[in-house]
C-alpha cells in the first residue's frame, strides 16, 4: 500500500501499516506545555493520580504568553511550572527565550519523523521539519505526561502542490493565506495538509514554518513539509537515508489535491474577521491603518524582520501609526541585532518589544480599541482577538505589513 | 447516554471560534466559574446570562475553531449546556469537549431547520425531534464513548491508575 | 455628620488608586478600586459625606489627579490629615475637594467614629470635642470657594 | 537679601525683579509636558470647557510612555484619544519613544525654564538648571488654556556636595542616602538645591538621577547649578539656555546640608518606603523573583554600561526575570551600537522597548503575590509593581544587576 507522509510517520512509530480512519495509539516524542495552560495541565495530571512523568527529557515547558507579565496573577503560571519541573525532574524549561513554536524546532527538540503534541493549536508548526505535530487540550496533555501515549485517528491527507517561482514581494504568507481562502476555515478539518512541489522546496525552513503554522486555520490536524537537506541543516542532523525515506509514496491516495502555479500568487490579506476572508492587497489599498504588528510564531523570524527592514531602510514609518516589532525568540532578536536589521527597524520608528506571543494573544504588545485598524503578520484575525470586537484585523505578510507602516495605509 | 432529554435551543452561526467562546484575556481567571460570565462575550455579551442549565446550542459548521484552549468546552459545560449540535466541529474543540464529558452531536440539517427558542427532544445516538420533525443522529466511535461514559478523561485515567 | 475612615502615615497615591486603573476611561470606572490594597471594602462602605482621616504626609508619591478624583467621586467630603504631600494637596483644591490640616484630630478618633466639619469656622467636632484646623491660604480658599480651578476658568471666559 | 535659584526662576517666569519664599506668584510656563497617565482626563475636561483653546501649542509636549505598547482596550482608548487630539491640534507628540523625562531632557528642557509636567518626577529637569514640577491634570489644563499658573514660592534646602563617589558607588546611592536622612516628607513644598565642588564630579546621568528622585522626599523641585557639564550636554543636543541662574551668596535657605561623597556606600531602600534605606549589605541574601534595570531614574546609557560591565560573561539566575529597559530610543540605539544589548541577551536578560515598564507597575513585568523585585525605578510603595502583597527594593544599576545574577540581593563586588 502507498502512503502519504503522515501515514508513513505513524506507520514507522507503531510498526505496522496504517490507513486513514484507523484509530491507533502512538508513542509521543515531544510534549510542549506553554505557560497559559501549565497550571491547568498540572492540576489535571495530579487529579489523574500520576506520580511521575513518562519521560522528563521529552517534556518542554515554555513561558511565552505571559511575558512580559501584565497582570498581578500572570506570574502564578511561572511558579506553577517551576514547581512541576522541579518535582518531576524536567530540565527543558524556557523562561524568557521566546515563543514556544519557534523554540520547539529552533532549540533542537523536534526532528523529522517525530510525533509531537502541544497545549496550543499552533503546535502544527513543527510539520515544517517533517514531523507530525498537533495541538491538544490540557487534560489530554496531562494524560500523555503520565502515559507517554495518545490515541489518534489517522487523518486523510490533502496534497497541496505548488510549482515554480514566486513573484517578487510574494511570500509564503501570501501562499498559505490564499490556500486557506480556497479551502475555507474548515476545509481541512481532521485532515493533514501536505505541502510539496518545487516552490516549497525552494523555501527556507522559516518560510515553511509560516505555512505549517497556519494549517490549523483551515481546520487541519497537521501541516507538513517533506524534509530535505535544508531541513537537516536547520535541525543540525545528517541528511541520511532515514530522512530521505520521509517522503510520500508515489501514488499515495489523497482526499484532495490542490495544484497551484507559483506565479499566480499575489500579495493578499485575510480581512476582518475570518482567516478565510482573503482579498488581494490591490482591492484593499488605501485602507487607513492605526497599527502594524510584525511578529508571532507565524512571521517573527529573522527573514521576516529582514523583509520588513528591506522596505523600511532609511525611511520612517507614517506619523501616528504604531509599528510594533516582536521577534519570535531570543536567538532571532540577537541575529537581527547583529546583522543591523533591528537598527533599521528602530530608526524607522518601530517599537521593538521583548520576544513572546505579544499582541497575537491579545494580552500585551499593542492591544487596540473600537474602530482601530491593524495590519498584523500573525495567524488569527478573530473577533476580539487583539482588543475589542470592533477592532479590524488584517493578516498580511511582513512585506505588506512594512508597507502599511510606511504609508499609514494598506499599500500594494 | 441514551436517555431522551428536552432542551431549549440557542442558535449560533458558522465558525464560532474559541476567542468567541472565551476571549484570551479571561483564560487566566482562577476558576471556570469566574470565566462563565464572559462566554461568547465578543459576539453576544448577554448570552452567558441567558443560558440556563439543560439548554442546548445549535450551530453551523466548524464550531470551536481556533486555539486549543480547553477552557472553551469547560466554560460551555459549566454553563450547564446539555449538548452542542453543529454541522461540524473543529477537531481540538471536539477532543477537548469529549475529554470533559460534554456531548457533541454532528448533524447537517438541524441548524437550518430550527430557530432560537425552539424546544428539542434529544435522544443521544439516535435522533433529535424539533417542531415535530425528526433528525437522525449517529453515535460516537467506541473509544470516545468509553471516555464519555467514564465521565471524561480525568476519570478514565484515575481508573487506569487504580484510584477509582 | 459623616463616618471616619482612618488611615496611617505616608499613605501614597498608589494605595489610593493603583497604576493599573489609571488609564481607565473615566474616574467613575476607577473609583471602585479606591484604597483597594489597604481596605478592599472602602469603595463599597464609604457614603457621600464621609471623611478620610490620616496621619502625616497623606498623598505622597505621584502626581496622579485620579487620587483625589476617586475620593471625590465616592463622595468623600474632605480629607483631614496632619500634613499632605504637596501635589495631592494642590490637586484636591483644584478639583474642589477640601483637604484640611488638623494636628490633633488623628490621635483623638478611631476608625468608624462620626465627625462634623464646619469649614467656615475651621472647626471639626467629633466625640463631643472640638478641634481647630489650619486655615487654607487665601489663594486656595478662593479656588475652593468657586468650586475648583476649572470653574474659575469657565467663569473668567 | 539675595535669591535662591528657585526664586530667580520663578521671578523670571513672573516677569518681576524679586520674589521670596512664601509669596504666591502668577507665572507664565515655558513648557508643559503630559503623558498617558492622565492626559485622557485632561482632554475630557478640555472638551467640557465653555470656550476651549490652547494658549500656545508650541509649549505642549505629549508623551505616551506608561502603558506602551498598550495592554488592554481601555488603555488603547486612552491612547487613541491622546493621539487624535495631538494630531488635530498639532501638539508635539511622542509615542513609544521612551520615558517622558528622558525625552524631555534629550529634546526640550533648557536652563532657566519653568516647566509643569503632569508627572511627579518632572523635578528631574533641575539637572539642567530648569524648575520642573509635577502637577495634576486640572493644573495642567489651566496652564494649557491660559499659559499661566500660580505658584507658592518654595523655601530651599541646600545640599553642599564635597569630594567624589568611590568606585562602585553611584549617584543613586547618594540620593537614596539623602532621602533616608531627611525623610519622605523632609522636603515637602521645598526646593532641593545641589551645589559644591562635588557636583562637578557627577555626570549628567548622575544629576538627572539625583534630581528625579527628589520628589520622594516631597520636594516641589530640584535644582543644580548649570556648569560646563550641563552646557556640553545642552550643546550636544542642539539647544541654548533660556537663562543661566545662580543663587546669590546671601540667598536664604531653610536648611543647609554638607554631604561628603566619599562616605556614601551602596544603599538599598527596603519595602515599602523610599526613605526606608539601609546599607545594601544588610539586605544580602534576600531572594528575588525579578530585577529591573531602567526607568527615568536609571535607564540611561551610563546605567546600562554599569549593568553590562557587571553581567558580561555571566548569567541571570535561572528563575529570575531580569528586565532591561532603556529610557529612550536614543539610549536603546546607543546600547545597540556599543554591544550592550548583545551582552544582556547572552546573559539571559529580557530587553524591552523604552517605556516606564514595571517602575509604574502596570503593563510590563508586573509581579505577583509574594514576589520580590529589586529595581532601579523610583518607588517601592506597597503594590507599586503589581500584587498588593509583593515587595520592591530600590538600588543602583550595579546592585540590581548583581542581584539578578545571584538570584538574591547582593552587591557587584560579590558576583
Amino acid at each position: 500500500m502507498k502512503h502519504t507522509l503522515v501515514e508513513k510517520i505513524f506507520g514507522n512509530k507503531v510498526g505496522h501499516e496504517v490507513k486513514p480512519g484507523d484509530i491507533i495509539t502512538v508513542p509521543v516524542d515531544w510534549c510542549m506545555v506553554d505557560d497559559i495552560m501549565a497550571k491547568f495541565c498540572i492540576g489535571k495530571f495530579e487529579e489523574m493520580g500520576f506520580t511521575k512523568v513518562y519521560d522528563p527529557e521529552k517534556i518542554v515547558l515554555i513561558y511565552d504568553h505571559f511575558l512580559p507579565s501584565t497582570q498581578a496573577d500572570d506570574t502564578v503560571a511561572f511558579h506553577a511550572g517551576d514547581a512541576f519541573a522541579e518535582k518531576y525532574g524536567i530540565k527543558n524549561v524556557h523562561r524568557t527565550d521566546g515563543i514556544c513554536h519557534q523554540l520547539m524546532t529552533e532549540a533542537g527538540y523536534v526532528k523529522p519523523g517525530d510525533i509531537a503534541f502541544g497545549t496550543d493549536s499552533h503546535t502544527v508548526t513543527y510539520g515544517c521539519v517533517g514531523a507530525f505535530s498537533t495541538g491538544i487540550g490540557y487534560t489530554e496533555m496531562a494524560g500523555i505526561l503520565g502515559t507517554g501515549e495518545i490515541w489518534i485517528k489517522v487523518p486523510e491527507t490533502i496534497k497541496v502542490q505548488i510549482e515554480g517561482k514566486l513573484n517578487e514581494g510574494v511570500t509564503s504568507k501570501d501562499v498559505i493565506l490564499r490556500i486557506i481562502g480556497d479551502l475555507t476555515a474548515s476545509g481541512a478539518t481532521y485532515q493533514a495538509l501536505e505541502f510539496c512541489g518545487s516552490t516549497v522546496s525552494d523555501m527556507s525552513v522559516a518560510s515553511r514554518m509560516t505555512m505549517t503554522n497556519m494549517a490549523v486555520e483551515a481546520g487541519a490536524k497537521c501541516g507538513i513539509c517533506i524534509p530535505d537537506e535544508k531541513t537537516a541543516e536547520y535541525c543540525n542532523i545528517p541528511y541520511d537515508e532515514k530522512i530521505k525515506n520521509l517522503c510520500p509514496d508515489e501514488g499515495a491516495s489523497y482526499s484532495k489535491v490542490l495544484t497551484y502555479k507559483a506565479e499566480d500568487f499575489v500579495p493578499v490579506m485575510a480581512c476582518p474577521s475570518l482567516v478565510d476572508n482573503i482579498h488581494p492587497v490591490s482591492e484593499l489599498k488605501g485602507t487607513k491603518v492605526d497599527e502594524v504588528f510584525l511578529g508571532s510564531c507565524t512571521n517573527g523570524r529573522l527573514e521576516d524582520l529582514q523583509a520588513a527592514a528591506a522596505v523600511l531602510k532609511g525611511r520612517k514609518k507614517a506619523p501616528h501609526v504604531q509599528f510594533i516589532v516582536t521577534p519570535a525568540s531570543r536567538k532571532v532578536y540577537k541575529e537581527a541585532l547583529n546583522d543591523g536589521t533591528l537598527e533599521i527597524l528602530s530608526k524607522a520608528g518601530a517599537i521593538i518589544t521583548t520576544p513572546g506571543c505579544g499582541l497575537c494573544c491579545g494580552r500585551a504588545g499593542g492591544v487596540l480599541t473600537d474602530d482601530e485598524v491593524v495590519v498584523a503578520t500573525n495567524n488569527r484575525n478573530f473577533l476580539g482577538r487583539m482588543g475589542t470586537s470592533k477592532v479590524k484585523i488584517y493578516l498580511a505578510s511582513p512585506v505588506m505589513a512594512a508597507k502599511a507602516a510606511l504609508f499609514g495605509e494598506i499599500t500594494e | 447516554m441514551s436517555e431522551t432529554f428536552k432542551a431549549k435551543i440557542w442558535k449560533l452561526d458558522d465558525d464560532i471560534d474559541t476567542d468567541i467562546v472565551l476571549p484570551t484575556e479571561y483564560l487566566a481567571l482562577k476558576t471556570v466559574e469566574d470565566m462563565k460570565p464572559y462566554a461568547f462575550s465578543p459576539l453576544r455579551p448577554e448570552l452567558a446570562a441567558q443560558i440556563k442549565p439543560g439548554d442546548m446550542i445549535v450551530a453551523g459548521k466548524n464550531f470551536g475553531c481556533g486555539s486549543s484552549r480547553e477552557q472553551a468546552p469547560e466554560v460551555v459545560k459549566a454553563l450547564g449546556v446539555s449538548c452542542i449540535v453543529a454541522q461540524s466541529f473543529a477537531r481540538i474543540f471536539f477532543r477537548n469537549a469529549i475529554n470533559n464529558g460534554l456531548l457533541l452531536i454532528e448533524n447537517p440539517d438541524l441548524h437550518d431547520a430550527v430557530k432560537e427558542g425552539d424546544e428539542a427532544l434529544v435522544t443521544p445516538g439516535e435522533k433529535i425531534v424539533v417542531n415535530g420533525k425528526e433528525f437522525p443522529i449517529a453515535s460516537l466511535p467506541e473509544n470516545l464513548m468509553e471516555i464519555l461514559n467514564a465521565g471524561g478523561l480525568v476519570k478514565a485515567m484515575r481508573k487506569r491508575n487504580g484510584l477509582d | 455628620m459623616g463616618k471616619i475612615f482612618k488611615f496611617y502615615k505616608d499613605v501614597d497615591t498608589d494605595q489610593i488608586i493603583a497604576s493599573q486603573y489609571l488609564l481607565f476611561p473615566t474616574i467613575d470606572e476607577m473609583k471602585t478600586h479606591t484604597f483597594e490594597s489597604l481596605n478592599s471594602d472602602f469603595a463599597k462602605d464609604v457614603r457621600p459625606g464621609d471623611f478620610v482621616v490620616a496621619d502625616e504626609n497623606f498623598g505622597c508619591g505621584s502626581s496622579r489627579e485620579q487620587a483625589p478624583g476617586v475620593l471625590k467621586a465616592l463622595g468623600v467630603k474632605a480629607v483631614i490629615a496632619k500634613s499632605f504631600a504637596r501635589i495631592f494637596y494642590r490637586n484636591s483644591i483644584n478639583i474642589g475637594m477640601p483637604v484640611i490640616v488638623c494636628k490633633d484630630l488623628y490621635e483623638a478618633v478611631k476608625d468608624g467614629d462620626e465627625m462634623e466639619l464646619d469649614l467656615e469656622n475651621g472647626v471639626i467636632r467629633a466625640n463631643g470635642k472640638e478641634y481647630s484646623c489650619t486655615k487654607l491660604p487665601a489663594k486656595m480658599q478662593e479656588i475652593l470657594d468657586q468650586g475648583g480651578l476649572i470653574a474659575s476658568l469657565n467663569r473668567e471666559e | 537679601m539675595g535669591m535662591t535659584m528657585a526664586e530667580k526662576i520663578i521671578a523670571l517666569a513672573a516677569g518681576i525683579e524679586k520674589t521670596k519664599a512664601g509669596d504666591i506668584e502668577t507665572v507664565t510656563l515655558d513648557r508643559l509636558m503630559s503623558n498617558d497617565g492622565t492626559t485622557h482626563l485632561t482632554i475630557d475636561m478640555y472638551n467640557k470647557l465653555k470656550n476651549p483653546h490652547i494658549a500656545d501649542v508650541e509649549k505642549l509636549v505629549w508623551i505616551v510612555d506608561h502603558n506602551i505598547p498598550s495592554d488592554s482596550p481601555k488603555t488603547a482608548a486612552s491612547h487613541k484619544k491622546m493621539r487624535d487630539f495631538a494630531a488635530e491640534h498639532g501638539i508635539t507628540y511622542y509615542e513609544g519613544e521612551g520615558v517622558c523625562h528622558q525625552i524631555m531632557m534629550e529634546n526640550h528642557v533648557r536652563p532657566g525654564e519653568l516647566i509643569f509636567g503632569a508627572d511627579s518626577h518632572t523635578c528631574a529637569y533641575g539637572a539642567l538648571g530648569a524648575f520642573g514640577t509635577g502637577v495634576g491634570c486640572t493644573d495642567y489644563l489651566y496652564a494649557m488654556v491660559t499659559g499661566t499658573s500660580w505658584l507658592l514660592v518654595p523655601e530651599s534646602l541646600k545640599f553642599n556636595l564635597h569630594g567624589k563617589l568611590r568606585e562602585g558607588v553611584y549617584a543613586r546611592d547618594l540620593i537614596l542616602t539623602i532621602i533616608g536622612r531627611i525623610g519622605a516628607n523632609g522636603a515637602n513644598y521645598k526646593a532641593m538645591e545641589f551645589c559644591g565642588e562635588g557636583l562637578a564630579t557627577l555626570s549628567m546621568a548622575d544629576r538627572i538621577s539625583i534630581c528625579n528622585l527628589c520628589v520622594e522626599a516631597g520636594a516641589k523641585t530640584a535644582l543644580m547649578e548649570v556648569d560646563d557639564v550641563a552646557l556640553d550636554y545642552l550643546k550636544a543636543h542642539g539647544r541654548e539656555p533660556k537663562a543661566i541662574v545662580k543663587s546669590d551668596p546671601d540667598a536664604v535657605y531653610s536648611e543647609t546640608y554638607d554631604i561628603d561623597l566619599n562616605e556614601i556606600e551602596p544603599i538599598v531602600a527596603k519595602p515599602h518606603f523610599v526613605d526606608n534605606v539601609v546599607p545594601a549589605k544588610e539586605c544580602e541574601g534576600v531572594k528575588i523573583d525579578e530585577a529591573f534595570l531602567g526607568s527615568c531614574n536609571n535607564g540611561r546609557i551610563e546605567d546600562l554600561r554599569v549593568g553590562a560591565e557587571v553581567i558580561k560573561g555571566k548569567k541571570v539566575a535561572e528563575r529570575v526575570r531580569f528586565l532591561v529597559v532603556p529610557a529612550s530610543r536614543a539610549v536603546y540605539e546607543q546600547a545597540m551600537k556599543e554591544g550592550l544589548l548583545d551582552i544582556f541577551l547572552d546573559a539571559g536578560a529580557i530587553i524591552m522597548n523604552p517605556n516606564c515598564s514595571v517602575c509604574w507597575g502596570a503593563c510590563q513585568g508586573v509581579i505577583g503575590e509574594g514576589e520580590t523585585l529589586i529595581s532601579t525605578g523610583t518607588r517601592n510603595f506597597k503594590g507599586r509593581a503589581g500584587h498588593k502583597d509583593s515587595f520592591v527594593y530600590l538600588a543602583s544599576a550595579a546592585t540590581v544587576t548583581a542581584s539578578a545574577i545571584a538570584g538574591k540581593i547582593t552587591t557587584a563586588d560579590r558576583v
